[in-house]
C-alpha cells in the first residue's frame, strides 16, 4: 500500500523525494587571504523513494553517498536543494519543527561499536529516543518497550543492563537497529550497516532488516559499497560517482543492462564466490584513481577514467530517463 | 609554504603587539613606581626624575611614544640602571642565556631522547623502570632545588667545580645540568611514549617483514617517526628554557637576560619589563614558527597549510 | 611431496594479556606448494593473520608468543633460526603485504628509500643500481612515471598505488613466497580488481607462491588454487578451490557460502546466516569450537574436538559429521581423543 | 594416535532450536569496573595510588595527633637535627619540621587539587564551548588561546601575584588563571573527536537536544583524558606553587606549603641540609605518586588498550 | 668635634683589622695583591652624581676622590684638596687643591672640574636623586627645583677662583660640611667625557675616567667589575692592591658559598644562617651600625590608636631572642629609637648613653598590665592586627612570626601580611596598614636624622603620628647650633616618642662582613661602605 502526498516530485506518491541536493564542505583555508575552497561532496543529486521500497545507494569511498544520507536527516545543513518527506520540504523546517520529523526518519550507522555510547547501558541507549519523543510515561512502560524492541531484533531482556563493549559487532548493530526502531519510524537510512561486520554476521543483519521492513512497512535507503548486498536487498539502485548519481535503475535492469561505463566497470569488478564463474569472467579494469572532490573534473566527472571518452564529455551529461525508470547520465546513451 | 609563514609572522606580530599592550598597562596598574624607596625622594627631585623619564606625561602618550620607539627597535632606557638601555641588557644578557640555553637544550634533547628510546625498547623491564623513575624525578624536582643541591654537592662539599659566575667552561656545567633537568626528563617521557606508539605502527611491521635488521628498523623507521610529536613540544620547551633560566641564572650568578626579568618587576623598571617581555614573546612566537617549519621538514605529510591536525 | 615450499606443523601462537592467555592459533598445519596460491579464509579473529605473522616470526612479543610448532621453508625450520638468519629470509625468501596500505608505509621516508633499503640489505644494491631496480619494480606493478614517483612520499600516493608499492617492495628480491594479509580489504572495489589482477599476473609471470588471507570468498574464487578455511584458531577445512566451493564438508564452510549474496543470481534468495558469533578465544573451548553455532551439532561435538581428516583427494575437514557418515557406512564407531 | 570407542549417543543431534543470543561476547563489566581492573594490574600506579592515599590521610590526621603545632616556636631548640623528639628536626624558629611537613602536605595538596579543579572548570567550559559550538566561534576562541599561549606565562604569574598579595586563595586563582590553556585544548580536542562519533550523530538523528548530548554523551566520554590531565596537573600545580614560594610569593606565613619549606630550607642548605632535603623528598614522593597514577590511568583509560 | 673614636669596637679581632699600621709590621705582604670583593648585584649606576646606594658609593670611592676623604674615624682628611679654610661664620669654605692631583688619563684635576660637577648635580635635567646633598650650597636648592629653566647657574655658591682654588658659599652655617664634601655626589667628574656621552659614560671602562686610587678596566655587566691600581693617582705609594675584582653576585647564598670556597675574599652582611659557621672560622666581623629596625603603628587604626596598647605591644617582644636566634648578626636590642653610635653634646658620651632605655625588654607582666589599663585585659576587645612586611627576605617574616607568638602570649591576635617591596611601600605610604615593619638609616651622623622623622605631616611619617610637644622640641633643636640645647630637646622628643610609641623599636642594625684572614687595611664605614685605598693582602 502506497501513501499519497502532494509533494512536488515527479512521483507524487513517493515518501521521500530528494531534489537537486547539494552539499559542499568549506575546506580550511591555508592563509587568511586565501580563497574559499569547497569539497563538493554531493553535487545536484535527485531521486525519490516510494513507501515500503528500498533504494540502494552504491559507490566507492568518497563518492558522497554517506554525506548524501547524512544531509537528508540534516546532520549536515544542505548547501542547496530540497528534500520532501511525506510531501513536506524538511530542509525548510526549523530545528524545533524537525523534531516530529526526526521521529519518522532514523538512521543506522556503519561502525557498530562507535555508534553506541560506551558509557550507556543498552536500555539507556534504546530508552533515549523514547524519552526524547515522550513515547513513554513511566519506568515500567519504558522497560517493557525496551524489552519488546530487544526482542524484535533478536536480543533478550538480559541484555538490557549491559554495556555495548560486552557485545559482538553483530549484536551491537542489532542494538543500533532497536534504537532506530524505538520511535516507530517510517523511513530508515542504513549507512553501510553491514560493511564492518563479518561475512557470517552480515546475513543476520540483512535478514533482520528485511524482516523488520516487512513487519513495519519500513522504507529504506540502503547505502553500501558492496553491490552484491545492495542488489540483494534493494528494489532500485542508484550508483554514485564523485558526488553525482550516474545511473539509477531497477536492480535487475541495472545488473542486466548497465548503461554507464562506470556501472559496467563496477559490476565487473565485483568478484563472485564461484570459481567456475570467476574463471570465465572478463573484467573491465578501470585505470587510475578517483579524482579528488575538491576541484572535480569539469563536464562528465568520469571522463578521466572512461575509455569511451568523447569531446562531448566536456559538457556535463544530464541524468535522463532511457525508459522504464532507468536513468543514466552519460553522453554515450 | 611562503604564504603560510607570512601569515604566521603576521599573526605573531599581532600576538606580540597584544602582549606588549597588556603588559604596558598591567605594569602601570601594579602598586609602586620605579622611584619609590623607603626613604622618600623629595617632591622636587621626584619631579625632575619623572620629567627626565617622561613619566609626567599622560599614560596614553607614554604608550604611543613607547610603541613608536619599539617599532624602531628601541626599547628605551632602563629606569633602574641609569645610563643603560634595555637594548644593552638584551644584547649583553641574551647571548649568555642563549649559550646556556643551547647547552641545556643539547643535553636535554640528546640525553632525553636516548633515554626515551632505550626505555621504550625495554618496555616494562627494569631498565625502563629505572630510567622512567629518574625521568619522573627530573620533572618532579623544581630547578631551584636541583641547582642548590648541585652547588652544595659539587662546589661546596666536593669542590670539583666552581660554585658560580660565568666565563669558563667549567662554570657552565652545573647551571646547564640544573636547567636541562626538567626538559631532559620531559623529553625522555615524551620520546618513550611516542616510541611505544610508533613501534606498534604497521610500517614498523612492514620494515621487519622486509627483513631489515632491528637496528635499522629502530634507527631509520622508528626514531624519525617517534621524533615528530616530540618536535611539537620543542618550541614551548626551548622558550621555557630560555625564559625560565632566571632561577638558575640567579643561583649561579650568571649575567644572562633572565636575571633582569624578575628583578625588573620588583624594581618597577617599566621599560625593562616591557622590553624583555616583548623580546621573549618574539622569541617564543618565532620558536613556534621555526618548530612548525622543522615539523614540516621532518614530516613530509605536513604541507603547512593550516594548523596541524 | 617434491614441490612443498612451505610446511607448517602444529603451530600454536598465544597472546598473554592481563585477562589471560588468548590462544589465537591452536595447532595449525598447512603447506604451500611451489607456484601455488593458497587462500586462507575465515572471520576476523579466527587466527588467519596471526598464522601469517607467525610464519614470518613477526608476532609482537610481548604479549604474543609462538608456543610450539614448526615452520619449514625448503625443510629449514624457521622458528629455530637465530634472528639474524631470519632477517635474511624475510623480504628475501618471503615477502609480505598488509591490509592497510595507508599505514603500512613509513610516512617519513620516500618510496625510493623504502624500496632501496630492501635491495641494499638483501642484494647489496646501492645508489644507481638500487634506483634502477626500484624503477623496474615500480614499472612491474604498474606505477606510471616511476622515476619521479621514487622521490615521493607515501602521502602522495592513493591507497591502490600504495598497495602496488607494497607489492613492489615485497617482490623486490623475487621471493619464493608472498604472504598477502587482506591486501584488498581496505580498497575500493574497482581498485581491488586492479590489485587482484596484478597479483594474478605476477604470480603467473614470476612463479611466486602466494598465501592470500582474506574474508572475501569472491577474491579467493578468483585468485586461489587451494583454500584453507579457519575458525577459532584452527583449520576446519582445506582443499582445492573447486572442492571447497562445490563440495564443502564443514557446516561452517557451507554456512559461509550460503550467507553471502551473489551478484549474478537472478532470483532473490533468502540468505542463510550462521547464527551466533565466533567464540572468544580467551575462554577454554570444549568440544568443537563451532558447536554453539552449528545446526548439525551432536552430543559428541560438545565434548570433543574432532580431528582433521581426509574427505577426498586434496580435501580435508574437521567435523564429527564425517565420522558419522563413515560410522553409518562402516558401522564402526571410531574416534580420537582430543589430544591437548 | 589413541583410538577409543566413542559413546553410543555421540552422534545424536543436539536440539537447540534457534540459536539464542545468550552468550556474551565479553565479561560483564562497566567501563569503570574495567578501568579499575586494569589499573589494579598496574603495580606502579597502585603504589602511586596508595602513596597518595597515605599522604592524604596523614596530612589530615597527622597534625591533629602531633604534640606540636605547625607554628609553635621553641627558642631553646632551633635548628635541631632529626631526633626522637623531633623526627624531622626543627627549623630556625624552633618549629617541629615533622608537623610542618605534614601540615605542608595539606596546603600543597589543597593547592594542587584545587588549582587543577579550577583549571578543569575553566578548561572544560571554554574548551567544551569552543569544541561543541565549532565554526567561527571555535576559531576565535582558539586564536585567543594561541595568543595567550604565546605569552611567557611566568611574567603574568608574577605580576598577578604581585597584585593579589601572597595567600592561598590567590595562589589558586593565579594557577587557575594561568594554566587552564592546556586543559581547554585537551577538552576541545576531545569534544571535536567525540562530536563526529556515530553515537553522537545517532543522538542528533533521534532529535536529542544539544545540552543532553553534551551532558550524556560528550562529557562522560571525555572524562578519561580529562581525569588523566587532572591527575597529571596536580603535581605540576604543586611544582609551580613551590616555584612561587621560591620567588617569595608563597602562602601566607605561618602557614607553610612544601614549596615554602623547601625554599626556606635552601638558605640553610650548607648548614642544616635536612631542612631542604626533607621537604624536597616529600615533594618528590608526591610527584612520583601522582605521575605513576596518572600514567597508569592513561593506560587504563586508553580505548586502544581495551581488549 | 670630639677626638674620641666614634665607634666602639665590638669584636676584639676588629681592633687588629682596623689598626693595621701597628700590626702591619707583624704581617708580611703577599706577592699577589689582588682582592675579590662581592657587591650584591649590579650597581644602579656608577655616575657619582646619580648614584644613591651604599654599594655604588663603595665602588665610586674606588675610582674617585673628592675634596676630602674620611679616615677610619670618619674624620675628614685631605683628598684632592690639600688644605682648606672656613670663614668665621662657617658660611664660606675655600679649598686649595693639590697640584699633583691627576685624572687617570694624566690630565690635572682642577677646581673647574668641581664647579662643573656640582652644578651638574644641581641641574634639574640631570635629575640627581641626591641633589639635596648640595642644598647646603647657596642657591643650590633654588637651581635644582627651578621649573622655568631660566635660573642662572652662575648664582650657585660654588666658584673656581683659579685652577686650584675652589670657593664654596653656603646657605647656612653647616658644621659638618666637610663630611658632606667627602660624599660621592660631590666627586668631580670630567666635563669633556661626560658631555661626550652624557648617558652612558659611567657604564663602560673606556669612558669611566676617575681620579681615585684605582681605575676600572673591565665591567661585565651583572657579573663583575675589575679595577687596577691607578698609576696617575697622587698618593699611589700608599695604594697596595694591584687589582680589585668586584663580583656582582646578588644571591647571598651563592655569595656565601663562593666565600666559603675561597672565590670571594670579602663579603658584606653574610646571611644569618651562616654566621655561626663563619664566627667559628674566625672570619666574621661586626661593628655597630647607624640604623634602626622597628615596627610602626598606624595611629589612626582602632586598637593601635591607643598609646597604652602600643607600649604593651613593645614590651611583650623578646628582642634578645630576635637578635640571638633570628638575625644572629650581633644586632643590639633597641628599647629606644636612636641608635647608639651618634654622639651627644658632652664629649665622650653618645646620645644613647645619655638617653638610656625607655622600657624593659620582654616585660610580659608590664605589657599585660598596660593592656588591662588600656581596657583590653588579656587582649579582649582588640581586633586582630595585621603585621605588614616585605617579602624579599625571609628575615622580616621570621621576626614577624616571633613577634606574633609573643603578642599571642599576652592575648593579642595578629596576622601576617607579606607584600612585595613596591606594593609594601605603597601600602605603607597610603596608610593601608595597622602595624608595619620599617627601617631607617642615618643620612648623616646626628640624632636629628632619626628624630625629625615623626613631626606632624613629615614626609616619612608613615605612622601618621602627631604630637605638638614633640613637634615643638624638634623645632627648638633645629633652630639652634648649641649642641647642649639641641641634644636636650632631642632627648625630650625621644622621650615623648617612646611614651606615645607610634613606633615600636626592635633592634639597631650592625654592619657586618665576612673576610678571609689575609684581607687587611680596609676602612669599614658604619654606613656600610668600604674604602679600599689602603687595602692589602697578607701572606
Amino acid at each position: 500500500m502506497k501513501g499519497c502526498y502532494t509533494g512536488m516530485g515527479t512521483d507524487k506518491r513517493s515518501l521521500v523525494n530528494v531534489k537537486n541536493l547539494k552539499k559542499y564542505f568549506q575546506m580550511p583555508r591555508g592563509t587568511i587571504l586565501g580563497e574559499n575552497v569547497y569539497l563538493q561532496a554531493v553535487d545536484d543529486v535527485s531521486f525519490h523513494i516510494d513507501e515500503g521500497e528500498t533504494l540502494g545507494l552504491v559507490g566507492e569511498s568518497g563518492c558522497g553517498k554517506t554525506t548524501c544520507g547524512r544531509t537528508m536527516v540534516r546532520l549536515y545543513e544542505p548547501t542547496s536543494g530540497h528534500m520532501y518527506f511525506e510531501g513536506q520540504d524538511i530542509f525548510k523546517l526549523s530545528s524545533k519543527e524537525m523534531i516530529p520529523v526526526k521521529q519518522k526518519m532514523q538512521m543506522i550507522f556503519q561502525d557498530p561499536y562507535s555508534s553506541l555510547n560506551p558509557r550507556m547501558t543498552v536500555s539507556d541507549i534504546i530508552g533515549e529516543p523514547l524519552e526524547v519523543h515522550s513515547l513513554i510515561t513511566n519506568r515500567r512502560e519504558r522497560m517493557e518497550r525496551i524489552y519488546e524492541l530487544l526482542n524484535l531484533v533478536g536480543l533478550t531482556r538480559e541484555h538490557a543492563n549491559r554495556y555495548p563493549h560486552e557485545f559482538s559487532g553483530g549484536q551491537c548493530q542489532r542494538i543500533g537497529i532497536a534504537r532506530a526502531l524505538a520511535v516507530d519510524p517510517k523511513f530508515i537510512i542504513c549507512d553501510e550497516p553491514i560493511s564492518a561486520l563479518d561475512v557470517s554476521i552480515q546475513a543476520q543483519v540483512v535478514n533482520l532488516l528485511e524482516e523488520l521492513q516487512e513487519q513495519f512497512k519500513l522504507t529504506y535507503l540502503f547505502i553500501a559499497h558492496d553491490l552484491a548486498m545492495v542488489k540483494h536487498i534493494s528494489v532500485r539502485i542508484a550508483v554514485m560517482y564523485l558526488g553525482k548519481v550516474v545511473e539509477l535503475a531497477d536492480k535487475l535492469d541495472l545488473y542486466d543492462n548497465p548503461l554507464h561505463p562506470y556501472t559496467q566497470a563496477l559490476l565487473s569488478a565485483i568478484p563472485i564466490p564461484d570459481p567456475d564463474v570467476e574463471r570465465q569472467r572478463q573484467r573491465i579494469i578501470l585505470e587510475g584513481e578517483v579524482p579528488t572532490p575538491i576541484n572535480p573534473p569539469r563536464g562528465c566527472r568520469f571522463k578521466t577514467r572512461c575509455k569511451y571518452v568523447k569531446p562531448e564529455c566536456a559538457e556535463e551529461p544530464p541524468l535522463k530517463d532511457v525508459g522504464g525508470g532507468h536513468m543514466v547520465a552519460c553522453h554515450l546513451i | 609554504m611562503k604564504r603560510y609563514i607570512f601569515t604566521r609572522i603576521l599573526l605573531g606580530i599581532l600576538v606580540v603587539f597584544i602582549i606588549a599592550t597588556v603588559t604596558f598597562f598591567l605594569m602601570r596598574a601594579i602598586p609602586g613606581g620605579p622611584f619609590s624607596a623607603e626613604k622618600k625622594v623629595p617632591e622636587a627631585i621626584k619631579k625632575n626624575l619623572e620629567a627626565k623619564y617622561k613619566l609626567d606625561q599622560p599614560v596614553w602618550r607614554q604608550y604611543l611614544d613607547y610603541m613608536s620607539n619599539v617599532i624602531r627597535g628601541d626599547f628605551g632606557p632602563s629606569f633602574k640602571y641609569k645610563g643603560r638601555t634595555v637594548n644593552d641588557f638584551i644584547l649583553e644578557g641574551f647571548p649568555i642565556s642563549a649559550v646556556l640555553g643551547c647547552i641545556s637544550i643539547f643535553i636535554s634533547i640528546g640525553i632525553g631522547i636516548i633515554i626515551g628510546i632505550v626505555s621504550a625498547l625495554n618496555q616494562n623491564k627494569w631498565l625502563d623502570y629505572v630510567t622512567m623513575f629518574f625521568a619522573i624525578l627530573g620533572v618532579s624536582i623544581p630547578s631551584f632545588i636541583i641547582a642548590s643541591i648541585l652547588m652544595y654537592v659539587f662546589a661546596f662539599k666536593l669542590r670539583w667545580l666552581p660554585p658560580a659566575m660565568w666565563g669558563k667552561p667549567s662554570q657552565a656545567i652545573l647551571p646547564a645540568i640544573s636547567l636541562s633537568g626538567f626538559s631532559t626528563a620531559f623529553f625522555a617521557r615524551m620520546m618513550r611514549s611516542s616510541m611505544l606508539e610508533v613501534l606498534q605502527q604497521d610500517y614498523i611491521r612492514t620494515a621487519r617483514a622486509k627483513g631489515l635488521p632491528e637496528y635499522l628498523v629502530i634507527c631509520r623507521h622508528a626514531v624519525k617517526n617517534g621524533l615528530i610529536p616530540v618536535i611539537t613540544y620543542l618550541g614551548p620547551l626551548i622558550a621555557g628554557i630560555l625564559t625560565g633560566s632566571f632561577v638558575v641564572e640567579n643561583i649561579f650568578a650568571i649575567p644572562g637576560l633572565g636575571k633582569y626579568y624578575v628583578s625588573s618587576i620588583t624594581n618597577r623598571d617599566y621599560t625593562t619589563i616591557l622590553g624583555v617581555t616583548i623580546f621573549y614573546s618574539v622569541l617564543l612566537v618565532s620558536m613556534n614558527i621555526l618548530v612548525d617549519i622543522a615539523y614540516a621538514i621532518v614530516d613530509p605529510r605536513i604541507k603547512l597549510v593550516d594548523k596541524k591536525e | 611431496m617434491v614441490d612443498k615450499l612451505l610446511e607448517v606443523e602444529d603451530l600454536r601462537t598465544s597472546f598473554f594479556t592481563y585477562a589471560g592467555e588468548v590462544k589465537a592459533v591452536r595447532g595449525v598445519s598447512l603447506h604451500v606448494n611451489k607456484g601455488e596460491a593458497v587462500g586462507i579464509v575465515g572471520e576476523s579473529g579466527c587466527g588467519k593473520s596471526v598464522t601469517a605473522l607467525s610464519i614470518m616470526r613477526l608476532i609482537p612479543s610481548p604479549p604474543g608468543k609462538i608456543v610450539t610448532g614448526s615452520v619449514s621453508l625448503y625443510g629449514k625450520d624457521l622458528l629455530k633460526l637465530p634472528i639474524k638468519a631470519m632477517q635474511k629470509i624475510r623480504g628475501k625468501e618471503m615477502g609480505m603485504i598488509f591490509q592497510d596500505p595507508m599505514t603500512s608505509l613509513n610516512p617519513v621516508l620516500s618510496i625510493g628509500q623504502q624500496i632501496g633499503e630492501v635491495l641494499a640489505f638483501h642484494e647489496g644494491l646501492k645508489g644507481k643500481d638500487a634506483a634502477n631496480r626500484s624503477v623496474e619494480l615500480l614499472k612491474m606493478v604498474g606505477i606510471p612515471s616511476p622515476e619521479e614517483r621514487l622521490r615521493q612520499y607515501p602521502h602522495h600516493f592513493s591507497g591502490g598505488m600504495r598497495q602496488r608499492v607494497m607489492i613492489a617492495m615485497a617482490l623486490a628480491c623475487s621471493p619464493k613466497l608472498l604472504i598477502a594479509d587482506e591486501p584488498t580489504t581496505a580498497l575500493d572495489v574497482t581498485i581491488q580488481a586492479q590489485i587482484i589482477e596484478l597479483m594474478n599476473d605476477l604470480r603467473e609471470r614470476l612463479d611466486t607462491s602466494i598465501i592470500l588471507i582474506t574474508h572475501d570468498l569472491g577474491v579467493v574464487a578468483k585468485l586461489c588454487t587451494r583454500v584453507i578455511v579457519m575458525y577459532a584458531g584452527q583449520i576446519i577445512e582445506q582443499g582445492s578451490t573447486d572442492e571447497i566451493f562445490y563440495n564443502p564438508k564443514h557446516p561452517y564452510t557451507m554456512g559461509l557460502l550460503k550467507s553471502v549474496p551473489r551478484l549474478d543470481e537472478i532470483e532473490k534468495r533468502k540468505l542463510v546466516p550462521i547464527a551466533g558469533h565466533p567464540p572468544d578465544l580467551i575462554s577454554s573451548l570444549k568440544g568443537c569450537a563451532f558447536n554453539p553455532r552449528c545446526e548439525y551439532a551432536m552430543k559428541i561435538c560438545l565434548r570433543e574436538t574432532p580431528e582433521i581428516m581426509d574427505v577426498g583427494p586434496d580435501h580435508k575437514a574437521r567435523c564429527w559429521l564425517i565420522n558419522k557418515e563413515r560410522a553409518n557406512e562402516d558401522d564402526v564407531i571410531q574416534g580420537q581423543k582430543n589430544v591437548k | 594416535m589413541a583410538i577409543s570407542r566413542l559413546p553410543s549417543d555421540a552422534f545424536e543431534p543436539v536440539h537447540r532450536g534457534k540459536v539464542k543470543e545468550e552468550t556474551f561476547f565479553r565479561p560483564s563489566l562497566t567501563y569503570w569496573q574495567d578501568v579499575r581492573r586494569r589499573l589494579k594490574k598496574n603495580k606502579m600506579a597502585m603504589i602511586g595510588l596508595f602513596t597518595i592515599i597515605i599522604i592524604v590521610l596523614v596530612s589530615i590526621i597527622g597534625p591533629v595527633l602531633a604534640p606540636y603545632s605547625y607554628s609553635e616556636m621553641d627558642w631553646s631548640a632551633t635548628n635541631k637535627p632529626p631526633s626522637a623528639k623531633h623526627w624531622f628536626g626543627t627549623d630556625n624558629l624552633g618549629r617541629d619540621l615533622f608537623v610542618r611537613v605534614l601540615y605542608g602536605a595539606r596546603i600543597s595538596l589543597i593547592v594542587g587539587i584545587f588549582a587543577s579543579l579550577i583549571n578543569l572548570t575553566i578548561g572544560v567550559i571554554y574548551g567544551g564551548i569552543s569544541g561543541f559550538v565549532g565554526g567561527w566561534l571555535d576559531n576565535l576562541m582558539m586564536r585567543i588561546v594561541d595568543i595567550l599561549y604565546g605569552i611567557p606565562s611566568l611574567i603574568y604569574v608574577i605580576l598577578l601575584m604581585v597584585i593579589l598579595e601572597p595567600g592561598l586563595q590567590n595562589i589558586l586563582i593565579t594557577l587557575g588563571v594561568a594554566y587552564w590553556l592546556g586543559m581547554a585544548r585537551i577538552v576541545r580536542g576531545q569534544i571535536l573527536t567525540l562530536k563526529e562519533q556515530d553515537y553522537v550523530l545517532a543522538a542528533r538523528v533521534i532529535g536529542v537536544s544539544w545540552w543532553r548530548i553534551l551532558l550524556k554523551h560528550l562529557i562522560p566520554n571525555s572524562m578519561g583524558p580529562i581525569i588523566v590531565t587532572v591527575t597529571l596537573s596536580i603535581p605540576s600545580a604543586i611544582f609551580t606553587e613551590a616555584f612561587l614560594s621560591f620567588i617569595g610569593l608563597g602562602v601566607r606565613a605561618p602557614m607553610a606549603s612544601w614549596g615554602v619549606l623547601a625554599s626556606d630550607g635552601l638558605s640553610t642548605l650548607q648548614v642544616y641540609p635536612f631542612q631542604l632535603i626533607i621537604p624536597a623528598i616529600a615533594i618528590c614522593i608526591t610527584m612520583l605518586a601522582f605521575n605513576f597514577l596518572g600514567d597508569g590511568l592513561r593506560d587504563a583509560l586508553d580505548p586502544r588498550m581495551r581488549k | 668635634m670630639t677626638k674620641k673614636k666614634l665607634f666602639i669596637i665590638v669584636s676584639g679581632l676588629l681592633i687588629v683589622m682596623m689598626a693595621f699600621a701597628s700590626v702591619a709590621a707583624a704581617k708580611t705582604m703577599s706577592k699577589k695583591q689582588e682582592l675579590i670583593y662581592n657587591s650584591y648585584g649590579e650597581p644602579e649606576t656608577l655616575d657619582p652624581a646619580l648614584s644613591t646606594g651604599v654599594p655604588e658609593a663603595t665602588l665610586e670611592m674606588v675610582c674617585f676622590e673628592g675634596l676630602v676623604r674620611l679616615d677610619d674615624n670618619n674624620l675628614p682628611v685631605p683628598g684632592i684638596a690639600e688644605r682648606w679654610d672656613a670663614s668665621e661664620d662657617l658660611m664660606v669654605y675655600t679649598f686649595y687643591l693639590r697640584k699633583d692631583a691627576k685624572w687617570q688619563d694624566g690630565k690635572p684635576v682642577t677646581a673647574k672640574d668641581f664647579e662643573y660637577s656640582w652644578k651638574r648635580v644641581l641641574n634639574p635635567e640631570t635629575a640627581s636623586q641626591y641633589a639635596y646633598m648640595l642644598y647646603y650650597i647657596k642657591n643650590g636648592e633654588a637651581y635644582n627645583t627651578d621649573e622655568t629653566g631660566k635660573f642662572d647657574p652662575n648664582t650657585v655658591g660654588v666658584k673656581a677662583l683659579d685652577d686650584y682654588t675652589l670657593e664654596v658659599t653656603l646657605e647656612a652655617p653647616t658644621p659638618y660640611f666637610l663630611q658632606v664634601a667627602a660624599f660621592q655626589t660631590l666627586y668631580p667628574v670630567r666635563k669633556d667625557i661626560v658631555e661626550a656621552n652624557p648617558d652612558s659614560w659611567a657604564t663602560k671602562p673606556e669612558t669611566y675616567i676617575g681620579n681615585g686610587p684605582f681605575k676600572m678596566v673591565g665591567w661585565d655587566h651583572n657579573s663583575q667589575i675589575t679595577f687596577v691600581k691607578n698609576e696617575n693617582y697622587w698618593d699611589k705609594e700608599n695604594v697596595k692592591l694591584d687589582k680589585l675584582i668586584v663580583t656582582l653576585v646578588d644571591n647571598n647564598q651563592t655569595a656565601v658559598t663562593m666565600f666559603n670556597t675561597g672565590h670571594i675574599d670579602l663579603l658584606d652582611s653574610p646571611p644569618s644562617e651562616n654566621i655561626d659557621g663563619l664566627k667559628a672560622a674566625g672570619k666574621y666581623f661586626v661593628q655597630p651600625g647607624v640604623s634602626s629596625y622597628y615596627y610602626i603603628c598606624n595611629v589612626a587604626e582602632p586598637g593601635v590608636d591607643n598609646p597604652l596598647v602600643r607600649r604593651a605591644l613593645a614590651m611583650a617582644i623578646n628582642r634578645k631572642i630576635i637578635v640571638e636566634e633570628v638575625t644572629k648578626g650581633g644586632q643590639i636590642p633597641a628599647m629606644s629609637f636612636v641608635p647608639g653610635e651618634l654622639i651627644d653634646a658632652e664629649p665622650g658620651t653618645t646620645f644613647r648613653e645619655v638617653g638610656g632605655d625607655f622600657f624593659k625588654d620582654y616585660d610580659v607582666e608590664g605589657a599585660k598590665k598596660l593592656l588591662a589599663e588600656a581596657g583590653y585585659p588579656n587582649g579582649k576587645g582588640l581586633p586582630t592586627f595585621e603585621i605588614l612586611y616585605n617579602t624579599e627576605s625571609v628575615g622580616h617574616q621570621n621576626i614577624a612570626l616571633a613577634i606574633q607568638s609573643w603578642w599571642a602570649a599576652i592575648g593579642v591576635k595578629s596576622q601576617l601580611v607579606g607584600q612585595e617591596w613596591g606594593v609594601y611601600l605603597q601600602t605603607r605610604d597610603e596608610m593601608n596598614y595597622q602595624i608595619s615593619r620599617a627601617g631607617w638609616g642615618a643620612d648623616y651622623l646626628d640624632p636629628m636624622t632619626f628624630m625629625d622623622l615623626h613631626v606632624t605631616g613629615g614626609g616619612n611619617n608613615d605612622a601618621g603620628y602627631s604630637n605638638p610637644n614633640y613637634d615643638a622640641f624638634i623645632k627648638i633643636a633645629k633652630m639652634t647650633d648649641d649642641q647642649k640645647i639641641r641634644m636636650f630637646a632631642m632627648h625630650e622628643a625621644e622621650r615623648i616618642l617612646m611614651e606615645d610609641m607610634p613606633i615600636i623599636p626592635i633592634y639597631f642594625y650592625t654592619d657586618s662582613w665576612a673576610a678571609q684572614p689575609y684581607v687587611e687595611g680596609i676602612i669599614y664605614n658604619p654606613f656600610g661602605s668600604r674604602d679600599f685605598k689602603f687595602a692589602w693582602i697578607s701572606e
